[in-house]
C-alpha cells in the first residue's frame, strides 16, 4: 500500500487551486503597484532613436495588425507609438489585415489623437480591413490608393484627403510601424514591402509570444526596430515621456511570472520526492525478496 | 578579388531582363532558384528510374501514430484529428497527407475519428480523402459525414469547439498537425485532462513548448514536411525531399566558408551574394 | 447608398451597459475553468454566430461595397466580374453533385500562392539571414583580442549551422558519423523553446492582466 | 474537365507570379498587377460567405431534427442574422455607433476571454506537464526560468543577473535557433510550392478526380 505524503496530495492537488492563487497574483499589484524600476533595452531605445530621426512631414504606415484579445500587450505601444509620430510631425496611415485591427485601433487611439488635437484626415487615416493581404500589399507596391479602392473605413475618398499627399506607392512610406500578434503581422510586410525594397525600415512590436522569432529578424536586420511584447511597451512608454498603461501593469506582470516560476519549481520538486520514494520503495522490495 | 568591377560589368546585361531591389539579392536569388529546379528535375528523372532513393532519418512522432489508432481501437473511442489552423498552405498540405495516412488504419481497424475544421475549403477536401480511405477498404457504409465537423473560421471560436468535442466524446487520442497558433496549449491541455494520447506536430517554433510538455510524441517544426515523404516512402516525394536538402547543404556551405573568410578579415562570400 | 440609422438617444442609452455585458460574457467563459455548463456552452454559440458574421460584414463594407460602387459603377471596370464570379464558384461546394466546381477558385488561389511564394520575396530571408550569420570567428576591438564577442559568434554560427545539419534528412546526401552533433543540435533546439516557453508566459500574463484591467479598472472603476 | 480545369489554373496563376516576380517583362509585370492580384482579393473577398453558410446550414439541422444541445443553435443563428442584418443595413457598417456597440460589448469580450484560459491551462501545465525528465527537459525548463525572470523588473530586483542571462540566451542561442528554423522552413514552404505548380502534391484537388 502507497504512503500518502505531502508530496502526494500536493501532485493531487486541483487545478482550480492554482488558478485562484495565479488570479491573486495579478489582482493584488494591480491594486497596489509599487513601481519597480524597468531594465531598459537597447533596442527600445534604438528604436525611439529611429524613429525620432526622421524628420517632420514623412508619411508612415501604422500595421494595426491586432485583435482584441491582444489588447493589453498591443495598446501601450500602439497609443505611445501613434504619440510620438504625431509628436514628431509624421503623418500617419493606419491599415490593418486582422478583421477587428482598424477598429479597435481607432478605439484605442481616437481619445489621445482628441486630446493632441489630431485631425482625421490631415494628420492621420484609417484604411480599414480588407481581406487577401498579399494582393493588395503587392499592388500597393505600385499604386497605394488603387490597392485600398480609394476608401477608407468610413467609405470616404481617400484622394481627397491632404494627409494622403504625395502618396503613391509604398516607397514613399518613410517607415512602417507594424504590430504583430501572428499573421498577418510583421512576416508579411517584411515579404511584401521589405524583401522587394520598397520600404526599408520596418519597426516590429510583436506580441510576447511572436518576441522569440521577432529577435532574430533584427538582429539579421529584416527589420530595423523592435519593441517586444507588455515589457517594450512599459520601456517605450516611459522612453517617450508618457508613463501609461503598460508602465503601470508591470508589477502585475513581474508577480504573475513569479507565480509560474513557483509552479514550475514546486511541481518539478513534488515530481522528484515522489519519484525517489518509489525508488526507495522498489529497492526495499527487492532486498526484501532477495 | 573586386567584385565590384564584376558587379559593374553585370549590370548592363542584368538590368534589361532581371528584376532588382535595394536588397541587391535578385542575382543571388535566380542562381539559387535554377540550382534547386535543376536538382528537383534531376531526382524527378531519378525517382522514375531502378536506382535506390536516399533513404530517410528515422522520426519517432511519425512512428508512433498506429500506437495511438491501437489505443483508440482497443479502449472504443474516438481520435480526434486537428488539422490545423490555416487555409491552405503548405503546413495543411502536410496534415492532409498524416490524415490520409490516419485514415487509412482508422478504416480498416473501424476505429472512429473526428476531424474538427476551421476552413470549409478544407473540410472539403479532408471529407473526401477520409472517404476515398474507407471506399478503398470496401466500406462504403461505414463512413461517417458527421465526423467532419467544421467548427468556425474564429481562431477561439474553434478551439473552444475542439475543446468541447474532446471532453463529451471523452477522446482516446488526439492528433494536432498543421500550422498551430496561441490556441495549442489550450487543446493540449484539454487533451491531458481527458487522457488522451496526444501527438503533435506543427511548423511554426513558437507553440512547440507547450505542445512538447503536454504531448507524448511532438513532430519538430520541418519534420512535419517530411511526413508525406515519410510515411509514403514514395519514391518521388524522397526525392524531392534531396533536392531540398541539397539545396540546403549549400547554404550550408556557403555560411561556413563565408563564416571563415570573415575570420580572417574578408567578405568575399557577401560581395558575390550582393552583386545585382 | 444612405443606410438606415439607430437613434443617437438609443445607443447613448445603452453605451453604459456595454462593460457590464462585456464582464457577463467573460464570466461565461471564466465558468468553463469551473466545469463544462449550460452557461458556458451559451456564450460558446453566440461566439461562433457573431464571429461568423462579423467577418461577413468586414469584408463587404470593405471590399465588395467599395469594389462596385468603384471600380465598376465609376471607373468602369467590367472585367472585375470575372474574378468575381470564379470566386462564387466556392459556393457549389455544399452540393454533392456538383462538388468539383467549387475546386476551380481554389485551384486558382493555390496557384497564385504558391507563384508568389516562390520569388525573391519569400526567399530574401534565405540570403539576407545567411549573410547576417557569416560572422568573424576571432574578433579584434582597438587592437586587442575580444574573447566575449569571439566566443559569442562562434556560438551564434556554429548554432545555426548545427540546428540546420540536424533537419537535413536524407541520410545520403551528408554521410557518415554526423549524428553526434544531433545530440547538440537537439540541446540548442531545447534551450530555444525554453526561451520560448518563456516569452511565451509574458504573453500569457498580460493576458490576464488585459482582462482584470478590463474588469477592475473599465467595469468597477477602482483605479 | 474536373481535374484538368483547375490544375492548369494552378499553373498558370503560380507561373505568372514567378514571371513577375523575377523577370522584367512589361506586358507580364502590367497583367500581373493590373490584373491577376486584384482578382485574388475580388474572389476571395466574394467567396467569404461559404463558411457562414456551413454553419448556418448545420445549425438549422440541428434545430429541424432536434440533436442534443439543439437549443444552443438558436443562440447561435440569433447573433449571426442580427449582427450580419446590422451590420449590412446600417449606415457606415462596421464604424457606425450601434455596431460598434455590440460588436465591442460581445464580440471581442468573448474572444478576449477565450484567449485569456490559456493563461489558466499555463498555469496548470507548468506545474503538471513541466517535468525535468530527461536532460534535454531540464535544459528547456532552465532557460525557461531564466528567461521568465529576467524580462520582468522584479526579477532584476532579486538578482542583477537574470536579465544579463536571459539576454544572452535570446540573443546568441535563441536567435540562432530561430534563424535555422527560418532558413528550414523557407526552403521547406519553397518545395512545397514547387511540388504544388507542377502537380505532384494536389491535395486540395484530392476527390475530384473520382466523383
Amino acid at each position: 500500500m502507497e504512503k500518502k505524503t505531502i508530496w502526494h496530495t500536493m501532485a493531487a492537488v486541483d487545478v482550480r487551486f492554482l488558478y485562484i492563487i495565479i488570479v491573486i497574483a495579478i489582482v493584488i499589484p494591480l491594486l497596489n503597484p509599487i513601481g519597480l524600476p524597468l531594465v531598459f533595452l537597447d533596442e527600445v531605445i534604438d528604436t525611439v532613436a529611429l524613429m525620432r530621426s526622421i524628420p517632420p512631414g514623412s508619411l508612415v504606415y501604422f500595421g494595426a495588425e491586432c485583435a482584441a484579445e491582444n489588447s493589453a500587450e498591443l495598446r501601450p505601444p500602439a497609443v505611445a507609438g501613434a504619440r510620438l509620430m504625431y509628436e514628431l510631425g509624421h503623418r500617419i496611415i493606419i491599415g490593418g489585415f486582422w478583421p477587428d485591427g482598424c477598429i479597435l485601433v481607432r478605439q484605442w487611439l481616437t481619445p489621445y489623437f482628441e486630446e493632441m488635437g489630431a485631425v482625421y484626415g490631415e494628420d492621420y487615416v484609417i484604411l480599414g480591413y480588407r481581406a487577401s493581404v498579399t494582393s493588395i500589399l503587392d499592388t500597393a507596391r505600385d499604386n497605394f490608393i488603387l490597392a485600398f479602392s480609394d476608401r477608407d473605413i468610413n467609405g470616404d475618398r481617400l484622394s481627397s484627403m491632404p494627409v494622403m499627399a504625395g502618396l503613391n506607392k509604398a516607397s514613399d512610406f518613410a517607415y512602417c510601424f507594424v504590430l504583430s500578434p501572428g499573421g498577418p503581422g510583421t512576416g508579411t510586410y517584411t515579404t511584401a514591402w521589405r524583401a522587394t525594397g520598397e520600404v526599408d525600415l520596418i519597426i516590429d512590436v510583436p506580441t510576447g509570444s511572436m518576441y522569440n522569432s521577432a529577435g532574430n529578424n533584427y538582429q539579421s536586420g529584416l527589420t530595423a526596430g523592435l519593441i517586444g511584447g507588455l515589457n517594450g511597451g512599459a520601456q517605450f512608454e516611459q522612453l517617450i515621456g508618457h508613463p501609461g498603461e503598460a508602465t503601470r501593469s508591470m508589477d502585475a506582470q513581474s508577480m504573475g511570472h513569479f507565480a509560474i516560476i513557483t509552479f514550475l519549481v514546486v511541481g518539478n520538486i513534488g515530481y522528484f520526492q515522489i519519484r525517489r520514494m518509489e525508488e526507495q520503495e522498489k529497492e526495499a522490495i527487492k532486498s526484501g525478496g532477495s | 578579388m573586386d567584385t565590384t568591377a564584376l558587379s559593374d560589368a553585370l549590370r548592363p546585361f542584368l538590368s534589361s531582363w532581371l528584376r532588382s531591389d535595394s536588397n541587391r539579392l535578385s542575382f543571388t536569388a535566380f542562381i539559387f532558384f535554377a540550382f534547386f529546379i535543376t536538382m528537383v528535375i534531376y531526382y524527378w528523372r531519378m525517382s522514375l528510374g531502378e536506382k535506390p532513393m536516399p533513404k530517410l532519418r528515422r522520426i519517432p512522432g511519425l512512428d508512433a501514430l498506429d500506437e495511438s489508432i491501437g489505443r483508440a481501437t482497443e479502449m472504443g473511442r474516438p481520435i480526434v484529428f486537428v488539422p490545423g489552423m490555416s487555409g491552405f498552405s503548405a503546413p495543411t498540405y502536410a496534415a492532409l497527407t498524416i490524415m490520409g495516412y490516419v485514415a487509412d488504419q482508422v478504416a480498416r481497424y473501424d476505429t472512429r475519428m473526428i476531424v474538427c475544421y476551421r476552413y470549409p475549403e478544407v473540410l472539403a477536401v479532408g471529407s473526401s480523402i477520409v472517404q476515398t480511405s474507407y471506399l478503398e477498404q470496401g466500406k462504403r457504409d461505414a463512413f461517417r459525414a458527421d465526423d467532419h465537423r467544421f467548427l468556425s473560421s474564429d481562431q477561439f471560436g474553434y478551439a473552444s469547439g475542439v475543446c468541447g468535442i474532446l471532453q463529451r466524446e471523452r477522446a482516446a487520442s488526439q492528433h494536432i498537425f498543421g500550422s498551430m497558433a496561441a490556441e495549442a496549449i489550450i487543446l493540449a491541455e484539454v487533451g491531458n485532462v481527458v487522457g488522451a494520447i496526444q501527438i503533435a506536430g506543427q511548423t511554426g517554433s513558437l507553440q512547440q513548448p507547450y505542445l512538447f510538455a503536454a504531448c507524448d510524441y511532438t513532430l519538430m517544426v520541418e519534420e512535419l514536411y517530411v511526413a508525406s515523404a515519410y510515411l509514403s516512402q514514395d519514391r518521388l516525394r524522397i526525392g524531392m525531399l534531396a533536392a531540398q536538402d541539397i539545396s540546403k547543404s549549400v547554404l550550408i556551405i556557403l555560411i561556413v566558408i563565408g563564416a571563415f573568410l570573415m575570420t580572417f578579415g574578408s567578405n568575399f562570400i557577401d560581395r558575390i551574394l550582393t552583386l545585382y | 447608398m444612405a443606410g438606415v440609422n439607430v437613434p443617437t438617444a438609443i445607443v447613448d442609452a445603452l453605451t453604459p451597459w456595454s462593460t457590464t455585458i462585456g464582464v457577463i460574457c467573460l464570466i461565461g467563459v471564466w465558468s468553463m475553468l469551473y466545469k463544462e455548463n449550460p452557461f458556458y456552452r451559451a456564450c460558446e454559440h453566440a461566439y461562433v454566430g457573431s464571429a461568423a458574421a462579423h467577418t461577413l460584414v468586414t469584408t463587404y463594407a470593405n471590399t465588395i461595397k467599395p469594389g462596385i460602387q468603384m471600380n465598376m459603377a465609376q471607373n468602369g471596370d467590367y472585367w472585375e466580374i470575372i474574378p468575381i464570379l470564379l470566386g462564387c464558384l466556392i459556393y457549389f461546394q455544399p452540393i454533392r453533385q456538383y462538388n468539383w466546381i467549387s475546386r476551380f477558385p481554389m485551384a486558382f488561389w493555390v496557384g497564385y500562392n504558391a507563384g508568389y511564394s516562390l520569388t525573391l520575396r519569400v526567399a530574401m530571408p534565405l540570403f539576407t539571414e545567411a549573410r547576417r550569420t557569416m560572422l568573424p570567428f576571432f574578433v579584434i576591438t582597438d587592437g586587442r583580442f575580444d574573447l566575449m564577442t569571439s566566443i559569442n559568434n562562434i556560438v551564434f554560427t556554429g548554432v545555426v549551422v548545427l540546428v540546420l545539419v540536424y533537419f537535413i534528412f536524407s541520410r545520403n546526401v551528408i554521410q557518415g558519423k554526423g549524428v553526434f552533433l544531433n545530440r547538440w543540435a537537439r540541446i540548442a533546439i531545447m534551450i530555444c523553446f525554453g526561451a520560448g516557453f518563456g516569452n511565451g508566459v509574458a504573453n500569457r500574463v498580460s493576458l490576464l492582466i488585459g482582462r482584470f484591467n478590463y474588469v477592475l479598472s473599465d467595469w468597477l472603476k477602482l483605479y | 474537365m474536373r481535374r484538368t480545369v483547375p490544375m492548369v489554373l494552378t499553373f498558370c496563376a503560380g507561373f505568372i507570379m514567378v514571371l513577375d516576380g523575377f523577370f522584367n517583362i512589361s506586358f507580364i509585370n502590367g497583367f500581373a498587377n493590373r490584373y491577376l492580384m486584384r482578382s485574388v482579393t475580388l474572389s476571395v473577398a466574394w467567396a467569404a460567405g461559404i463558411g457562414a453558410l456551413n454553419i448556418v446550414r448545420l445549425h438549422v439541422r440541428n434545430i429541424t431534427t432536434k440533436r442534443t444541445n439543439y437549443q444552443y443553435s438558436y443562440i447561435l443563428l440569433g447573433f449571426f442574422f442580427f449582427m450580419l442584418i446590422s451590420g449590412v443595413v446600417l449606415e457606415r457598417h462596421t464604424t457606425n455607433p450601434f455596431y460598434q456597440f455590440v460588436y465591442s460589448s460581445f464580440q471581442a469580450q468573448l474572444s478576449a476571454a477565450v484567449f485569456s484560459l490559456s493563461s489558466f491551462y499555463l498555469a496548470s501545465s507548468s506545474y503538471r506537464a513541466f517535468r525535468a525528465r530527461s536532460l534535454e527537459a531540464t535544459l528547456l525548463l532552465v532557460a525557461a526560468v531564466f528567461v521568465i525572470s529576467g524580462s520582468v523588473p522584479m526579477g532584476a530586483a532579486i538578482w542583477s543577473g537574470f536579465p544579463t542571462v536571459s539576454q544572452w540566451l535570446m540573443k546568441y542561442i535563441n536567435d540562432s535557433t530561430m534563424r535555422a528554423f527560418t532558413i528550414g522552413s523557407t526552403m521547406g514552404t519553397l518545395s512545397q510550392c514547387v511540388r504544388n505548380l507542377v502537380g505532384i502534391e494536389r491535395g486540395h484537388l484530392r476527390g475530384s478526380e473520382g466523383g
